[in-house]
């Protein structure tokens, strides 16, 4: 009788995830177990760094949203430094910020998780790739998509120094100005960038929402859980992903509270699991009451799907209409559907571009003053930032000469990694009955958190590796009885 | 090459210490040393540079790396050198090296700067003595034992919570 | 990366030679094991250990080696590369393998002479003979660099030596500069009256030849001079003299001396000591040394002329002056010169006979030291050369005491070499013009060479006494009434036994030698070793006594160590005889240990251009890389090591051959 | 004809060198035309399986970046290793140890120490340590342990070339790719990036002056960094002068100094002293204190010199294959 399932690892994803499924006698699931197995201890080697290398360090965690990093670590350098960030800094450092979360979220949907939508989550898994998605939608459509993150991501690196690890982010601005023909371009870059984010979500609408099926994936039990929400939002309320205050939503969707990043202490806290290097945030005025939901436990959520309900709208307007289609369509605020978090994403895409439209055409994007300098003494600064997987902290102490003596950093899959937990358990219950597992089965389990775009490079500051996904089968007595591929 | 091809180290510890000698002033200081018949401790290995100034820092870490328990750099005494600077380019690099050294966990007293006249084959004794008997003092350098804090004292030998075969102190 | 290793092309056949050098390294380095070891070392194909490496038998071994057993390296592991190295290097040439195919390993000086356990010793030598040849593996076929020499030569200090030297040079038709700080050369010969042991006058032997200084037409003679800098490399050397002003127009004045009689200060507390006459007499602002100076011209010293500190005199001087000689606008004035060759002769400073209180030198009007005698009965002295007391009488009883300042702790442990002999020219000086009877306290009596002892028997014979014995005190504590009135010497009289109390009435303190004050800026300024007691170091005390360790900077006379005349004198002689051999050769040869620029390498980031001493880097800005102008490179390596990319090299001295050092020695340490 | 077969493999990486590879962008398509992806976990889903039912050698090549750390790590990059011809260690923590390699100045418990107790915001009363093997009431669960410090690829295993970078330059990918696709390759043991540091084609060679010397070392903070002049002649500490090229010096053109990401060049066994030397030379006193002053200006000499190298490093170095210090 079938008593243990591994699934490890787990792929197109960036990081390293483990999912151990224990099912019962009776063949259902006793608990599912998702555990992320790597630690890099970047908050020990911060120390005796100097604050401002934070900014280039950090951003090796990962390598996808090297940019979140970076950006989070600027942000906690002007707080060390208590200086304000030039007004053109800031706009450049924005208008980065937003290119890279677009064409983030549009590697995330087109090559990571959008190819279970577009190609399907049972196609066969030479097709559950990028490649696939060409055949999917065209290969013109698929060059387009190649263009557009290109053209995005060359524009960065003229700027930000480098795509992959920036290097422009300083205490108080940025340390490169942008020029008048560098606007030219980031112009007209921006306003591709708005048309392939509408073109996006009409692909979404014809290739998954048009497909009862997928849909129904989308709104199952499933992939449902009542939780808290959390993410930034600017003055109005509304979805920032740079700058702001963070704002908690209840599982009903009120507003349960909005704080300072300076005060992030006092609302979270990371609870350990002996079974996982990742800790677990929970939002410390519940309190943690282990892996469940409901407005009792602490558990929340974080990334687009949360970021959207716990606004109120979008700053820019084409975003916003798809905002509210995507309310009306899935039944009012909050949605708790995980798998509605691709919908969401798009929409961020999409209202990211708008933003570095209205970015690049401020005639203060060329100014001369890029940057403050610092005169005052460090000691301890914070900053967070929205990074594509949610909120990212960052938090620093350093003696007088700005050498880190003490560096905290809670990010955003890690935020997510209860609500992930559960979400795999909760797939595997619903999923798995009978001992009857299967590839399938396995890769709609998997889809429970790739929903996520989970980062455990980023969670853990880990190491990521990735491999293809085994399940080991275990009998009774832990005999390995069967070994299933996901091979259609 | 034959089999007593290295030193013992056990209750005799004998330091290695490899010595990059200025030609003009601190070989023939050693050379001077030999000439008057001042013995000292047989545990240097002077190695003949033109000028201090030649001293990359790539070799004092070679020879820590290749088994070397400590290195002393020797050159003429500032205004002295032959080559009218070099030695100063050497206390510039050394002055730096230290502070990498320290940072990583390698103790002051195994990295030492003399200045060294032709005429003063007495302090090729005295200086050769005195380090030997640190370097005898602080063990062999094994370079596997040092993991640092950035301030560097070694850490202490931590107690590893992962009861894992394979897990030591990094280094 | 792993940087990759050019090995050689040629399969390696090394030799290595390990030398007993008599007992020096055999009697503490195992020598037969040493050979062992080195012969199971990689590419050793023949490794022998001989009594004498560097004698004739030796070479050939080796030469014989190379040519049956096709040797194409050698390892000598002997005494100092200082040393020998040019001797194993020549001798392989001599047989057409390149000299720079030899490496030395000094198990001489660096171990058997300052090992104590044997085993260790055998040990460290085992060690450097395996670093030795490992290193030569990558060793390069090197071609020597030859460099034009330039034909003049400066000599630094007129006094005998300087004087001899240059004569011997001016007459071989070399040009030389002769730079005294003086106003006029003689030095301290000048200041002697007679000189031992043949007592011809110092005078009649020395003027002539400071005349022949004046007269050389190959001879600058800069009196009043003195070397401020030194640059450049022997064979080049750039050389900056500053000429001090003397106020007086050199080729204008002939010595009449009537300014002097014309000067204002007439009185003898305005006037100053006079140096010459260790202080016995006074002198004006504006004089002449002495008669005989050379120049036979005067000076004037700014300390002490009214027009020259306070701008106000009546300048009786210059009315004096036939010749319109004076001049007190004259200002320093610096010279640039280049020689090929220079030779330090700067001479010593005589002990300070203060520093012995209990000698009471400065206390009693009647202790004197051997130069003030010299001076007081030199005819053209204080006295005309009347040896009178302080009160004018003339001594009955006189003590003259050596070692004063030597072969003493508290003060120099040498033995000053020259003051027995000049204490036993005093005792007869003082018999032979006074008629007193003289007491002679020493020590040892030093009186080695040709002629001396015959001296010391001719002042026995004279009835000079002797008591052997370290003078404790001079003191004018009577105990008796016979010493009333008089200097007591306490002694032991170590042949007696007893100590005994002698009263004098005046009392010679035969002063010792010491280096120059300012020994120490010059040793800067010409880059030299000192030894420990502060004389220029030699680069060999037997094989290169007038040698220093910078090529090209010979020593002459008692700035060596202290020295008499005729030892000088000969001295000089064979410091102008390698100078000589030096400009004549026409070129020296370089050890090729230059730098140079890989330029598959260089990135052209500037590093190494400010770390030239010599300026030898500069940037290519075609090649927008750096490039080494060998000629200028003195071969430090500063630039190779700081080099960020490897791309400098030094030849000799490649990072492959220290790295193969550093593995060798530490393979075997 | 069939294509030759290649793998890209992740160890302890960030993903930016995945991100380099989508950065190839269109010439992606070009590659996977021309190259047969056989194993590429970021990209497609084959298996470990897949790789082991390979012939000895059947890859032509495999690129490996990250550093390695666990036991995993090192069993794949064996079992890559057997199966490749050509194994190439991508990215400045493969070839190096990379920036996760400055974990190696701290050991493992002072990691584990703070993250799961010291960390400000921790909640974990109990002390708990994440465990490798934890018994759970319903039944054991297993992490995986890993190695005391981390290394460089080619101190595990043996390597052919190294492609520097952090992330590599997608132009030094595509290079790589003809080349080994043209047969026309260099010496074992090369890294496939220019031979010369980057003060070579540093559009701001021109304004650094002749004579560099350096009379104090700024912080980029601190100071109005000129846009066109020299950054080491504006006292930044930039490792130009002892960093190979090849990354268009893409963060000089950000206006900030060279950190080093793409290693020493050949002749250069140890980056970090290598810049050391250099910068040291130039500092424009003879005075000890004064030297010591100027020297304040570079509070972190090790994570400064060693940025991306530290395992790498002639001092930190461990022994494998080869040693990158000249152990051969």
């Amino acid at each position: 009788m079938v008593r243990h399932v591994t699934i490890d690892p787990i792929t197109r994803l960036e990081g390293h995830g483990k999912i151990d499924v224990i099912l019962n006698d009776e063949g259902g699931v006793d608990h599912a177990y998702f555990q992320v197995p790597e630690l890099r201890g970047f908050e020990q080697f911060l120390v005796g760094r100097p604050a401002e290398d934070a900014a280039q360090i950090t951003s090796r965690i990962c390598g996808v949203c090297p940019m979140a990093h970076h950006m989070a670590a600027a942000k906690a350098m002007d707080d060390l430094f208590r200086v304000e960030c030039a007004p053109t800094g800031k706009l450049i450092r924005e208008w980065c910020y937003n290119g890279f979360t677009f064409e983030d979220h549009a590697l995330h949907f087109y090559f990571l998780g959008g190819p279970d939508f577009v190609v399907g989550p049972t196609a066969p898994k030479a097709q559950r790739n990028i490649l696939g998605v060409i055949g999917e939608v065209g290969v013109e459509a698929g060059k387009k998509v190649i263009a557009m993150r290109r053209e995005v991501r060359e524009m960065i690196t003229t700027i930000a120094g480098k795509i992959i690890h920036p290097v422009f982010g300083l205490p108080g601005g940025v340390a490169r100005r942008v020029s008048k023909d560098e606007q030219k371009q980031c112009i007209e870059i921006s306003e591709h960038a708005v048309e392939f984010g509408l073109f996006s979500l009409q692909l979404l609408r014809d290739l998954v929402l048009a497909n009862k099926q997928y849909v129904e994936y989308i709104t199952s039990e499933g992939y449902t859980h009542n939780t808290y929400y959390m993410g930034l939002v600017d003055e109005n309320n509304h979805v920032n992903f740079y700058d702001g205050m963070l704002r908690v939503v209840d599982p009903e969707g009120k507003e349960f509270a909005k704080f300072d990043v300076h005060d992030y202490i006092e609302q979270i806290d990371e609870h350990v699991e002996p079974w996982s290097y990742i800790k677990f945030p929970y939002l410390k005025q519940v309190g943690w009451k282990g892996f469940e939901e409901g407005r009792d436990s602490g558990v929340f959520a974080v990334a687009p799907l949360a970021r959207l309900n716990a606004s109120d709208g979008m700053s820019t307007p084409k975003a916003q209409e798809a905002f509210e289609e995507f309310y009306d369509t899935l039944g009012g605020k909050p949605v708790h559907h995980t798998l509605a978090t691709h919908w969401a994403r798009l929409i961020e895409l999409l209202s990211a571009a708008e933003m570095m439209l209205d970015i690049a055409k401020n005639d203060a994007f060329t100014g001369e003053h890029i940057r403050n300098i610092p005169t005052a003494t460090p000691a301890e600064g914070m900053g967070v930032v929205e990074a594509p997987r949610g909120t990212l902290f960052h938090h620093y102490q350093t003696d007088e000469d700005g050498i880190i003596t003490m560096a905290n950093l809670i990010v955003a899959t890690q935020n997510n990694a209860a609500r992930i937990a559960m979400s795999v358990d909760r797939a595997a219950r619903t999923l798995i009955n009978n001992g009857q597992v299967d590839d399938g089965i396995l890769n709609m389990v998997e889809m429970a958190f790739r929903a996520y775009d989970p980062c455990h490079g980023c969670a853990t500051h880990a190491l990521p590796g990735q491999m293809p996904l085994i399940v080991r089968v275990y009998d009774a007595n832990h005999r390995l009885a069967q070994e299933i591929r996901r091979d259609p | 090459m034959p089999d007593d091809v290295s030193l013992p180290i056990a209750e005799d510890f004998q330091p290695r210490i490899i010595a990059f000698f200025c030609n003009w002033c601190t070989y023939t200081a050693s050379d001077l040393a030999g000439t008057s018949r001042m013995t000292y401790a047989p545990n240097t290995r002077v190695i003949r540079v033109m000028c201090s100034g030649r001293i990359d820092p790539q070799f004092v870490l070679a020879a820590l790396r290749k088994g070397a328990d400590g290195v002393l750099l020797g050159g003429c005494h500032p205004g002295d050198c032959h080559y009218q600077a070099g030695n100063y380019k050497c206390l510039r690099r050394f002055r730096l090296l230290k502070r990498l050294l320290t940072q990583l966990g390698i103790e002051e007293e195994r990295v030492r700067l003399e200045w060294i006249a032709a005429s003063e084959g007495d302090r090729v004794q005295k200086v050769t003595n005195e380090m030997v008997e640190q370097i005898r003092k602080l063990g062999p350098l094994r370079l596997e034992k040092i993991p640092t804090h950035p301030n560097g004292e070694a850490a202490p030998a931590p107690a590893e919570p992962m009861a894992t075969a394979t897990e030591g102190a990094v280094s | 990366m792993i940087m990759e290793k050019k090995s050689p092309q040629e399969e390696l056949r090394i030799g290595v030679y390990v030398c007993h050098c008599g007992a020096n390294i055999a009697s503490k380095v195992d020598v037969e094991s040493t050979r062992d070891f080195a012969a199971k070392l990689p590419h050793v194909t023949v490794a022998r250990d001989y009594k004498f490496a560097c004698s004739d038998p030796g070479q050939e071994l080796i030469q014989k080696d190379i040519k049956e057993l096709g040797l194409n390296r050698v390892v000598v592991a002997s005494c100092s590369p200082q040393l020998h190295e040019k001797t194993f290097r020549n001798a392989c040439a001599d047989v057409g393998l390149s000299p720079f195919y030899v490496q030395m390993a000094n198990i001489r000086e660096h171990v058997s002479w300052v090992t104590e356990d044997p085993e260790l010793a055998t040990r460290k030598a085992k060690s450097l003979v395996a670093a030795a040849v490992r290193r030569l593996a990558f060793a390069a076929p090197l071609e020597t660099k030859r460099v034009p020499v330039h034909p003049d030569v400066l000599i630094v200090g007129g006094g005998i030596a300087g004087i001899h030297a240059s004569l011997i040079l001016a007459n071989a038709g070399r040009k030389v500069f002769l730079v005294e700080r003086e106003p006029t050369i003689g030095g301290h010969m000048a200041q002697f009256d007679k000189t031992f042991p043949t007592m011809d006058c110092a005078a009649c032997i020395l003027t002539p030849k400071m005349s022949d200084v004046k007269n050389h037409p190959n001879i600058m003679m800069w009196t009043y001079s003195e070397v401020e800098e030194v640059a450049g490399f022997t064979g080049n050397f750039k050389v900056t003299v500053r000429r001090k002003a003397r106020y007086i127009k050199e080729e204008l004045c002939v010595g009449c001396n009537d300014c002097v009689e014309a000067c204002v200060l007439k009185k003898d507390r305005v006037q100053v000591p006079d140096e010459f006459n260790v202080g016995l007499s006074r002198r004006k602002a504006v004089y002449m040394p002495f008669p005989q100076s050379t120049p036979a011209c005067v000076v004037i010293d700014p300390e002490q002329c009214l027009q020259l500190m306070k701008g106000k005199c009546a300048q009786t001087c210059v009315e004096a002056c036939e010749r319109a000689a004076i001049d007190f606008d004259q200002s320093d004035e610096i010279v640039e010169i280049d020689v090929g060759a220079i030779i330090i002769a700067t001479g010593y400073k005589p002990f300070e006979a203060r520093r012995i209180a209990e000698y009471g030198y400065g206390k009693f009007a009647n202790v004197y030291t051997t130069l003030e005698i010299e001076r007081l009965v030199n005819a053209s002295g204080p006295t005309g050369g009347e040896l009178r007391l302080r009160d004018g009488t003339t001594p009955k009883v006189a003590g003259v005491i050596h070692c004063v300042g030597s072969r003493d702790r508290r003060y120099n442990p040498y033995c000053s070499n020259v003051c027995c002999m000049g204490a036993l020219k005093m005792a007869h000086l003082i018999k032979e013009r006074t008629g007193a009877e003289v007491f002679n306290f020493y020590v040892d009596m030093r009186t080695a060479f040709k002629g001396y002892e015959e001296f010391y028997d001719q002042i026995l014979s004279e009835g000079v006494q002797f008591v052997r014995g370290r003078v404790a005190e001079v003191t004018d504590w009577a105990m008796t009434d016979e010493e009333k009135g008089k200097l007591v010497i306490r002694v032991e009289d170590t042949l007696v036994g007893v100590a005994r109390r002698i009263p004098v009435d005046m009392v010679v303190l035969a002063i010792g030698l010491e280096p120059q004050a300012d020994a120490g800026e010059i040793q800067r300024k010409f880059n030299i070793s000192c030894s420990n007691e502060g004389f220029f170091l030699e680069r060999h005390p037997k094989l290169g006594p007038v040698s220093t360790f910078t090529d090209g900077i010979f020593l002459a006379g008692a700035c060596q160590g202290p020295k008499d005349i005729p030892e000088t004198v000969a001295q000089a002689g064979a410091a102008a005889a390698e100078a000589l051999c030096l400009v004549d050769k026409g070129f020296v040869e370089i050890e090729p240990n230059t730098a140079w620029i890989d330029e598959e390498v260089c990135s052209g980031c500037k590093t190494c251009i400010p770390l030239c001493p010599f300026k030898a880097i500069s940037r290519d800005e075609e090649k927008r890389i750096a490039v080494i102008n060998e000629a200028l490179c003195k071969g430090c390596g500063t630039c190779v090591a700081a080099c960020p990319s490897g791309a400098a090299q030094q030849n000799l001295f490649t990072d492959e051959q220290i790295y193969e050092e550093i593995e060798g020695v530490l393979s075997y340490a | 004809m069939s294509k030759p077969k290649a793998g890209f493999y992740w160890c302890a990486s960030c993903g930016g060198c995945e991100e380099s590879v989508v950065d190839l962008a269109e010439a992606i398509l070009d590659v996977v035309d021309a190259i047969d992806f056989v194993f590429f976990p970021v990209a497609m889903d084959f298996k470990r399986e897949d790789v082991e039912a390979m012939e000895d050698g059947e890859m032509t090549v495999c690129f490996i970046n990250g550093a390695l750390r666990t036991s995993e790590h090192r069993e794949m990059a064996e079992l890559l290793r057997r199966k490749s011809q050509f194994l190439i260690a991508y990215g400045s923590c493969s070839y190096q140890g990379g920036i996760p390699g400055l974990a190696n100045l701290y050991s493992r418990s002072q990691i584990l120490d703070f993250v799961y107790g010291g960390s400000p915001s921790t909640a974990n009363p109990e002390g708990n340590r994440p465990q490798p093997h934890f018994h759970a009431p319903e039944g054991d669960l297993e992490l995986p342990t890993f190695d005391s410090e981390v290394k460089a690829l080619d101190q595990v295993v043996d390597v052919d070339f190294y492609l520097p970078g952090c992330a590599p330059p997608p132009s030094l990918l595509k290079a790589a790719v003809e080349a080994l696709l043209s047969g026309e390759l260099p010496p074992k043991g090369s890294v496939l990036a220019p031979d010369k540091a980057l003060c070579e084609d540093c559009p701001r060679i021109d304004s650094k002056p002749n004579e560099p010397l350096i009379s104090e070392f700024k912080r980029p903070w601190e100071i109005e960094i000129d846009h066109e002049k020299c950054l080491l002649a504006q006292g930044l500490l930039c490792l130009g002068p002892a960093t190979r090229s090849g990354c268009d010096h893409v963060c000089i053109n950000g206006n900030m100094p060279c950190t080093g990401c793409m290693g020493p060049v050949s002749r250069v066994q140890d980056h970090g002293s290598a810049i050391l030397s250099a910068l040291a030379s130039l500092i424009d006193s003879d005075d000890p204190q004064k030297i010591d002053d100027v020297l304040e200006g570079i509070p972190d000499p090790a994570g400064t010199f060693y940025r991306y190298g530290l395992p790498h490093s002639t001092l930190f170095a461990k022994c494998g294959i080869t040693q990158g210090n000249g152990e051969t």
